[in-house]
């Protein structure tokens, strides 16, 4: 059975169709990069899955249960997390402090919320949201505000904070967006690992240099339709994606697929 | 301590506790601008039952909180349907109907005012200010504080983490509501009298001031309002009717300089960090 | 700056903490609670120059037991809490003897209370909500009960056959006095005098316009308006009738004994009838007093210029305890204090028609004054004086 | 109640919406272009009515004391935009409103030291202006004062539909950056629209002061607050709306008045704003308040 | 007619675009090409007035204009269509093309050009007194159009004009374009539509991560690699 599995989804923003008939499945522990051009509708399937939008038509389901009727933080509960292509970390808030908001869908309960676990410098999450920093080297930010923080730190902390919850899969919107070829590298490598812990990953990105060495399948979209599914070779290969990339008849750049 | 100290000081303790009221649901987000009507039930649940029924101060304070905490939790569910500004209008309402209830009811007095029977003196108040600031505290040092800022910060996002935004709000804001309870409670005993034109819309406006001009990222935002609210206007007492107007001029400067309010979590944070560093070094 | 904030903060308290509590040993002290900003600013500041004239008046003669007399004084913006500051500051820094004041009801609901646990007399000028002094014994109020006020302007209506047999009652439902003038007086006067009480309209004291109850009014048609509200709302409401075309006559109680009323209202309050406790013109003495109050008010730029019944007030109260001083011998010493003020209590609830610029003065059972009531009529935009009634 | 005391409540209450309608306009123009809940409205009505009646007092003519007490509102809003908005532009929408009621304090405080806080008798423009037919009393004042109201309203909503600075207004409340891009000042279209706002207070002000012949420091804070309903009740940043709200909140006050006595009448308008905003928090004539943000 | 020396533009820390040179000759229509986040955007907001610049020049018609302010440089004849089109939904059509106008003080002559621009588009005509929320995405875009046409600029910036256009849509406007151009309009054109862009085009630019990669004419750039490694990766 497949991880996430869409069916038939569709979205209509008043009269305008955004996504259309789109179906695709998600394999547990897949990389998988979903792609299309600007405004393809990419990031609305994001939030359809994650229930911040109400799907028009169609159902989601992800681990063998519909969650297409319920509320977006339930569906965190069973699994999911995601980053955001235009970082939403809390300005308000420190590095750490972000960190331990990942932490929330598993930490649960009454009881949770009312510790006042600032008093226990020890007190295990601020050691794990400590510890996770550190693992990501990202240590010596923790008790900064994240407005202070270089755009790409940012970015690995908004990943960080997704990763932390321990999701079974994990939404990324554009994670290479904005970095240098650099903090690319080091996005390739952090993510693999975290595949490599038996997550799945599902990605919108643009960087198809970085989603050709990421992702094992690819699912192209254009005007919320799905257009091309499989290796990025065989996506590249397609006179649709071409078409939807470069606009006209595709006769560009031969030899390079 | 002189006589005049002792009352300063009762009047801080009060103003704290009824900034902390604006405080917590103003951390997460929302402007109550109805924290006097909330003051006034549960000053007059106090009194009523103190005077009544002859319950024990004690009792009757935490009566008192309890009917102004549920009033708030029967409010927000409603109330909380609506954000922002209209948040702000809706509890500004609230307060302006709560204040003409307590006018017609004259098993309080109505207009002529309620005088309160059992007395709180200095080391009451101090003690119950004491004992809620300390609570807030506490509170502020938990994972509940944690998802109220983040719930002010971005809503959306943290209902992506798996919060219960609405729980959230609905708790920021009845709790809020129970603390202001304790306010109208600690005022009734010290002041020994209600009337219902106490507990007015200009109130509420300035114990918003209070939090907003002190900063509504920390603890220490509010009770840093409240001590510059109480205490400036004694100190400008020398330039006697001149001091609402120097008074008035310093808060549209502080907001100009400091807009997020003179204690922000950012400079918390620096100044606790800091001090690491200096540890460290 | 946190930490710069808590030291500037504690700095601060300290210094309101420990403030001055020093004065020469030689003086005696009275505290003086009055309202100089806040909502009653107009009708309380000129208060502060009759106190001033009453405390100048016994020094010039030499003092009170050898000593002088000193006022001092504490603004409380006529908020309640200030006011409560204000008598602890008087009580335990400034070990005043007895305290002027405070001036609103709302201020002596929480001031008397704290001077009743502290054990010193304070006396108000201005206070006149029903019952504020049940179960004291130092509160004091040098003002009339409004029943009794009421009741003598229609007696002297029927002493003078004024027509008064269909009544109505109009009074601010949000305010203490007014609605207790409103609610509880003026039916039970009315009643007596039998007077069909025809309309009842209430309004908030806030409000600015009246003219849904003066519609309420011009229908019932009534010869006779008892009136309960401060005197700004007096002047609405006979406005909005001139309006909307009622002529009657109103009446009122000390609640709107405004020296500028008749002018401020013209035309609209020709007729109007109230009873006060202070006339202008009544003897050389008021005359007298009225002149150097005028002198001084001048001087320090006041807007009003002509004494009114608080301000009689207050300088009589300033009197009363220099007389008290004087009987009971006190010293203002730390050591005799508490029995001092005591003692001045003691001698203050049992005056009988003491001789005072407003006339004699008694106190009551509850230690509400009793003293003559001038009734004065609005005529050509001035107060005249058509009726006296001397204490019973 | 007669048939004719009704009919004369009736005039009592559309009479009072239109004092109340300007200053909803005012409150529904911060907002709606701005989103600014601006409490110094209240202070600058106040400024308006008390700088005419200083004038009639020195001796002015009406027309000269009327200029004066528009020039000092619109200075006192322009005042407040300089200081409050302009600085805080982008920020928390609680942040400008501190700003602008430390400017209420700040206003009612100078007169407060400068005249007392005496209601003060504002001179009556004649003797008996009032018009009677059939029984009714409507007073001249009022009527001119609702005409006024009307016509400055339809004014101001012909500023911002047909002119240019009016179409700039407009689309700066849209999305002040696609407003930039299309070459729209603003900063001369905000400080404009905060002298408009200053004007319509002001002149609110002094129709006040006509009608109720009196002034005082705190004579803003009654309408203030039941202009702030009025805005609410008419859907806030929607003109006609505040229109709408300004009759309502004017007709429930004073029937609830009559029926119920004055003790019951803000327990009707503010139970009546509280409900709206809980059922319909967008007004009765507002567009959708709440649109969901973008990921 | 319009050049950029240099041109650096960065958020906080990031840099957007680094020393950007680029010329738009009178008449000419040059496209900006690259991936998302290449920095196209950024380029256009900083030419308009949107954006401060952290370095570098913009000259119009000879004149340094990067410390005007963007009412300024709009009434001097430079016109953005910004991407997203960002009509102003809450008013109408004709309003929109008035605020188009805000500058002009030639109110007959704009009556004219807006008559035009109906002429042009009937769709809009029939819609002039309606909200511009109810027009469809390709409307808007050809109101985003005409609401820079009646600024009377002599520079046409357009920030992706065919995103989330049907491809129908996108043909009729790059139609609409090129005749503009005919009209003597110069247009700087920002696509990620490349092969579109590029057929209009007389000159391209090839943008990856703030930095100039490419440039030269359309048949050059169809015929370099690093254009579609700029797109579709190596």
């Amino acid at each position: 059975m497949s991880l996430l599995a869409l069916d038939d989804v569709g979205k209509n923003f008043g009269g305008l169709v955004v996504v259309k008939n789109l179906s695709f499945t998600v394999e547990a522990g897949q990389r998988v990069a979903l792609i299309g051009p600007n405004g393809a509708g990419k990031s609305t399937v994001f939030n359809l899955i994650t229930g911040v939008y109400p799907l028009t038509s169609g159902r989601v389901l992800f681990d063998g249960v519909d969650i297409t009727h319920l509320p977006m933080r339930r569906r965190i509960g069973l699994g999911v997390a995601r980053s955001f292509q235009n970082i939403r970390l809390m300005g308000h808030l420190s590095v750490v402090e972000n960190i331990m908001l990942g932490q929330q869908p598993k930490a649960g309960g009454l009881a949770a919320l009312l510790t006042p676990y600032r008093l226990m410098p020890r007190h295990r999450w601020i050691e794990e949201a400590r510890a996770a920093l550190d693992e990501a080297g990202l240590g010596a930010y923790a008790d900064l505000s994240v407005d202070s923080l270089p755009y790409g730190v940012r970015k690995r902390v908004d990943l960080l904070r997704a990763v932390v919850a321990n999701p079974k899969m994990l939404l990324l919107d554009e994670p290479a967006a904005g970095l240098n070829e650099r903090e690319t590298e080091d996005l390739h490598d952090a993510l693999m690992a975290i595949a490599a812990k038996g997550v799945t990953l599902v990605v919108v990105e643009h960087d198809m240099h970085f989603v050709d060495r990421l992702c094992e399948r690819v699912v192209v979209i254009n005007f919320g339709e799905k257009i091309a599914e499989g290796t990025m070779a065989e996506v590249r290969a397609s006179p649709l994606v071409r078409e939807a990339y470069l606009g006209g008849d595709a006769t560009v750049g031969a030899g390079h697929a | 301590m002189s006589g005049y100290g002792e009352a300063i000081l009762v009047m801080l303790a009060i103003n704290i506790v009824v900034a902390l009221a604006g405080y917590l649901p103003l951390a997460a987000g929302q402007l109550n601008l109805g924290i006097a009507g909330f003051m006034a039930v549960g000053g007059y649940t106090s009194a009523y039952l103190t005077s009544a029924y002859h319950l024990p101060m004690g009792v009757g304070m935490a009566a008192g909180a309890a009917a102004a905490g549920l009033l708030g939790l029967l409010v927000a569910v409603p109330v909380l349907r609506t954000s922002g500004i209209y948040l702000a209008l809706a509890t500004f309402a609230l307060g302006q109907v709560i204040q003409a209830a307590f006018l017609n009811i004259e098993a309080v007095g109505a207009a002529a005012g309620y005088p309160v029977k059992p007395y709180a003196g200095f080391t009451v108040v101090l003690s119950v200010a004491f004992g809620v600031l300390v609570a807030v505290l506490l509170l502020s040092r938990t994972r509940f504080a944690l998802l109220l800022t983040a719930t002010k910060n971005d809503p959306l996002v943290t209902e992506l983490f798996g919060v219960d935004v609405r729980a959230i709000r609905v708790a920021a804001f009845s709790l809020g509501a129970l603390i202001a309870g304790i306010g109208g409670a600690l005022y009734a005993h010290h002041y020994s009298y209600l009337e219902p034109q106490n507990f007015n819309i200009m109130l509420s406006v300035y114990i918003a001031l209070y939090v907003l001009l002190g900063g509504t990222q920390t603890v220490a935002g509010p009770i840093v309002g409240a001590a510059f609210f109480t205490l400036l206007p004694e100190l400008l007492r020398a330039g006697s009717h001149w001091r609402f107007v120097i008074f008035a001029v310093l808060i549209i400067l502080v907001m100009a300089v400091r807009p997020e309010g003179l204690i922000t979590g950012a400079l918390a944070r620096r100044l606790r960090f800091g001090k690491r560093r200096e540890a460290a070094s | 700056m946190k930490r710069l904030g808590t030291v500037s903060a504690i700095a601060l308290l300290g210094a309101l903490a420990f403030a001055p509590a020093v004065q020469a040993a030689s003086e005696l002290v009275i505290g003086y609670s009055m309202a100089k900003t806040g909502p009653y600013v107009s009708l309380a500041n000129s208060n502060e120059i009759a106190a001033d004239m009453a405390v100048d008046e016994i020094n010039a003669k030499g003092g009170v037991n050898g000593r002088k007399i000193k006022l001092t004084k504490f603004d409380t913006g006529g908020n309640p809490k200030d006011a409560s500051a204000a008598v602890r500051r008087f009580a335990v820094d400034d070990k005043a003897l007895a305290i002027v004041g405070p001036f609103s009801s709302s201020e002596c609901r929480v001031a008397f209370p704290d001077g009743e646990r502290m054990g010193i007399v304070q006396m108000s000028m201005a206070s006149s909500a029903p019952g504020l002094t049940a179960d004291m014994s130092y509160a004091f109020r040098n003002t009339v009960d409004e029943g009794k006020v009421i009741s003598d302007v229609m007696e002297t209506f029927a002493r003078k056959k004024i027509p008064s047999a269909r009544a109505a009652i109009a009074y601010g439902t949000d305010d203490a006095v007014s609605k207790a003038i409103g609610t509880g007086v003026l039916p039970k006067v009315f009643e007596q005098y039998k007077s069909q009480v025809v309309s009842t309209v209430d309004f908030s004291v806030k409000a600015f316009d009246l003219s849904p109850q003066a519609s309420q009014l011009v229908q019932a048609k009534p010869e006779v308006i008892g009136f309960g509200a401060p005197p700004e709302m007096a002047i609405k409401l006979a406005t909005e009738l001139q309006r909307q075309g009622l002529k009657a006559r109103m009446i009122a109680g000390t609640t709107v004994a405004d020296p500028d009323l008749p002018k401020r209202m013209a035309p609209a309050g020709e007729g109007f009838t109230i009873g006060t406790t202070f006339f202008r013109d009544l003897n050389p003495a008021t005359k007298a007093f009225s002149a150097e109050f005028e002198k001084r008010a001048k001087a320090a730029g006041l807007p009003r210029t002509e004494p009114s019944q608080m301000d009689a007030a207050t300088y009589d109260i300033v009197l009363m305890y220099a007389d008290a001083l004087a009987k009971t011998k006190a010293t203002g010493d730390d050591a005799n204090l508490a029995k001092e003020r005591t003692a001045i209590r003691d001698h203050l609830a049992k005056l009988k028609n003491h001789p005072m610029l407003e006339g004699p003065i008694s106190f009551g059972a509850n230690r509400d004054s009793i003293k003559p009531i001038y009734i004065l009529e609005a005529k050509q935009a001035a107060w005249t004086l058509i009726d006296t009634h001397e204490p019973k | 109640m007669s048939g004719a005391v009704f009919a004369q409540q009736l005039v009592n209450g559309i009479m009072l919406g239109g004092i109340y309608m300007l200053i909803a306009v005012a409150f529904t123009l911060a907002i709606g272009v701005l989103n600014f809940l601006n409490f110094s409205i209240p202070g600058i009505f106040m400024v308006g009515a008390i700088a005419t009646w200083r004038a009639l007092e020195n001796g002015w003519p009406w027309v000269g004391a009327i200029a004066a007490g528009l020039l000092a509102a619109g200075v006192a809003s322009y005042l407040v935009e300089r200081f409050t908005y302009r600085w805080m532009r982008g920020l928390d929408h609680e942040i400008p409103l501190v700003s602008s009621l430390g400017f209420l304090i700040l206003f009612e405080n100078l007169v407060l030291i400068g005249y007392g806080s005496d209601q003060q008798t504002f001179p009556a423009l004649m003797p008996d202006f009032n018009i009677r037919v059939a029984g009714l009393v409507i007073g001249t004042g009022q009527l001119i004062s609702l005409v006024l109201a009307l016509v400055l309203v339809i004014a101001a909503s012909g500023l911002l539909e047909r002119t240019r600075i009016g179409r700039g207004i407009r689309a700066v409340a849209e999305n002040a950056d696609t407003a930039t891009i299309l070459g729209v000042e603003i900063h001369r279209v905000v400080p404009a629209l905060f002298i408009l706002i200053g004007l319509l207070s002001g002149v609110s002000g002094i129709l006040f002061a006509m009608n109720y012949l009196q002034v005082s420091a705190f004579m803003g804070h009654e309408i203030g607050l039941k202009g702030i309903a009025a805005m609410v009740i008419g859907g806030m940043g929607n003109i006609w709306g505040a229109i709408l709200g300004g009759l309502l909140i004017g007709l429930i006050e004073v029937l609830s008045i009559a029926f119920f006595g004055a003790n019951r009448a803000d327990i009707c308008v503010y139970g009546a704003l509280l409900l709206l905003l809980v059922v319909r928090p967008e007004g009765l004539l507002g567009g959708s308040a709440i649109v969901r943000e973008k990921l | 007619m319009l050049e950029v020396e240099n041109l650096t533009v960065r958020y906080g820390r990031i840099t957007a675009l680094a020393e950007l040179d680029l010329a738009v000759p009178e008449g000419r229509i040059v496209t900006v090409l690259g991936a998302n986040g290449a920095g196209k955007s950024s380029l256009l907001k900083a030419l308009i007035g949107l954006t401060p610049i952290a370095g570098g020049a913009i000259r119009w018609k000879g004149e340094a204009i990067h410390r005007r302010p963007a009412s300024e440089r709009v009434k001097a004849g430079l016109a953005l269509v910004p991407e997203g089109r960002r009509i102003l939904v809450s008013m109408t059509v004709e309003d929109n093309l008035k605020v188009g106008a805000y500058h002009r003080d030639d109110p007959a002559q704009v009556a004219r050009e807006i008559d035009a621009i109906y002429q042009r588009f009937p769709n809009l005509a029939e819609r002039r007194f309606q909200k511009a929320s109810c027009l469809s995405g390709g409307e808007q875009q050809m109101l985003a159009v005409g609401r820079a046409l009646v600024s009377g600029s002599s520079l046409m910036m357009l920030d992706e004009p065919s995103l989330g256009l049907s491809p129908i849509i996108i043909a009729r406007l790059f139609e609409l374009l090129v005749e503009l151009n005919k009209g003597g309009l110069a247009l700087l054109l920002v696509e990620q539509n490349t092969n579109m862009a590029l057929s209009v085009a007389h000159e391209g630019h090839v943008l990856k991560l703030g930095r100039k990669i490419a440039h030269g004419t359309p048949q050059q750039l169809l015929a370099d690699a690093r254009l579609q490694e700029a797109y579709l990766g190596g």
